[in-house]
């Protein structure tokens, strides 16, 4: 699974991508998202509010409580300040 | 809605052109009666800030402003839709972002502008950074609540 | 409020500019946030209009206009508005009416222009009159009760 | 007191300005209406639904039970339809 952060997540965690592959029991973005702040520092700093993260799925917003996809690109980032 | 627009939706580092993009969706067309134009522009908040610095998620940033175009286009008889977003380094008085909705009627074209304006702010994956003036460290633009809340209007 | 700015109104015969009438109020301003355009133009009903004509009561077309602009400048912190109205006979895909209005935050400039627009279709004195294709004798457009009512929705 | 006239107002008077010494009892804008009305045929056919008629005195809009003014322009024509 291809993880992609952005803004001050991507800061945090301190690199852009990275590729994992979580164990079988991470089976929703909210598992992934716990399993992931288990890693280290720049991880659980990244993830300490997991609640305001917001994340998508190829390119989708996703619920916590969405299934992870087999594969594809999954991307974790703040909410959202264009316009 | 059948003949619904087909939205033109561009994520670029480079500024646009107000002008030319209305004349995208006005030249030649005697059934457009009604073309509002919104544009976002950075401001330095009274001198405090020097540039802002807008990072996107490319792919999504197209897909994501293509679906909410999408559902403008929907939602409201237009005849023509353009939005045009940027990314990377700001500086004051330049334009961040650009909606162009074409219509027959003004009513769906200054509420499509709105209803774009409302979920760009929201859902398109796009992040500012703001750079103080002085050289200090920027810091990342807080999301408002109530540019959250000011999607529930559009809930249907 | 006190800081409201001081609208610039123009009734007139010939086109107008809008890239030029939107850097008039945007230009080296480092405090324009959004800048909000709604243009009106002249349909052709699907073929079934050769012209629009377009009577006005000099005079008080400006002073009228004037009155409602310095409304929306009193009700919205807005950092400059403008609006030009044509007079005269005009084609389909020509344009009539142009407001322009710019603020900080983006809601001001989209809120005025929607109460301009609903304000200058049933209180300033235009009258427009429909010239059909084929050359029969033109009509006067009559007024929509749906126009009068959507002054409602501005009424404090 | 000058008086104009706009659009259909103007089209079925036939003219599109005249000066007018109304009788001392027309005091009001409705009363001003109602005694064009009875001046001929074609102010009988403009102003046949008076009640639809806009009233503007010296550039500004006022309603049927408004005050004439002594002296000034009193100006009358169909609802508008600008924008």
């Amino acid at each position: 699974m291809k993880l992609v952060y952005f803004a001050w997540v991507r800061e945090r965690i301190g690199k852009e991508t990275e590729t994992v592959t979580p164990p079988g029991e991470v089976e929703t973005v909210a598992d992934l998202l716990a399993w992931l702040k288990a890693r280290g520092d720049g991880y659980a700093v990244a993830l300490e509010h997991a609640e305001v993260i917001r994340v998508a799925v190829d390119h989708e917003h996703v619920d916590h409580d969405a299934k992870l996809p087999a594969d594809g690109e999954v991307a974790l980032f703040p909410p959202m300040t264009g316009g | 809605m059948k003949n619904r627009c087909q939205p033109l939706v561009r994520v670029q580092a480079e500024d646009f052109d107000i002008a030319a993009e209305i004349d995208r969706l006005t030249a030649g067309r005697k059934d457009v009666g009604a073309v509002v134009t919104f544009t976002g522009r950075c401001r330095d908040e009274d001198g405090k800030l020097a540039a802002l610095e807008l990072e996107h998620y490319p792919g999504m940033a197209e897909a994501e402003i293509g679906r909410i175009a999408s559902e403008a286009a929907e939602r409201w008889p237009l005849t023509g839709l353009t939005v045009i977003h940027r990314f990377g380094k700001l500086l004051p008085a330049e334009n961040i972002v650009l909606v162009v909705a074409a219509s027959t009627h003004r009513k769906a074209a200054l509420e499509a502008a709105d209803f774009l304006m409302d979920y760009l702010k929201s859902r398109a994956p796009f992040w500012k950074k703001e750079h103080p003036a002085g050289g200090d460290t920027g810091h990342w633009v807080e999301a408002k609540a109530a540019d959250e809340e000011a999607l529930g209007r559009w809930r249907k």
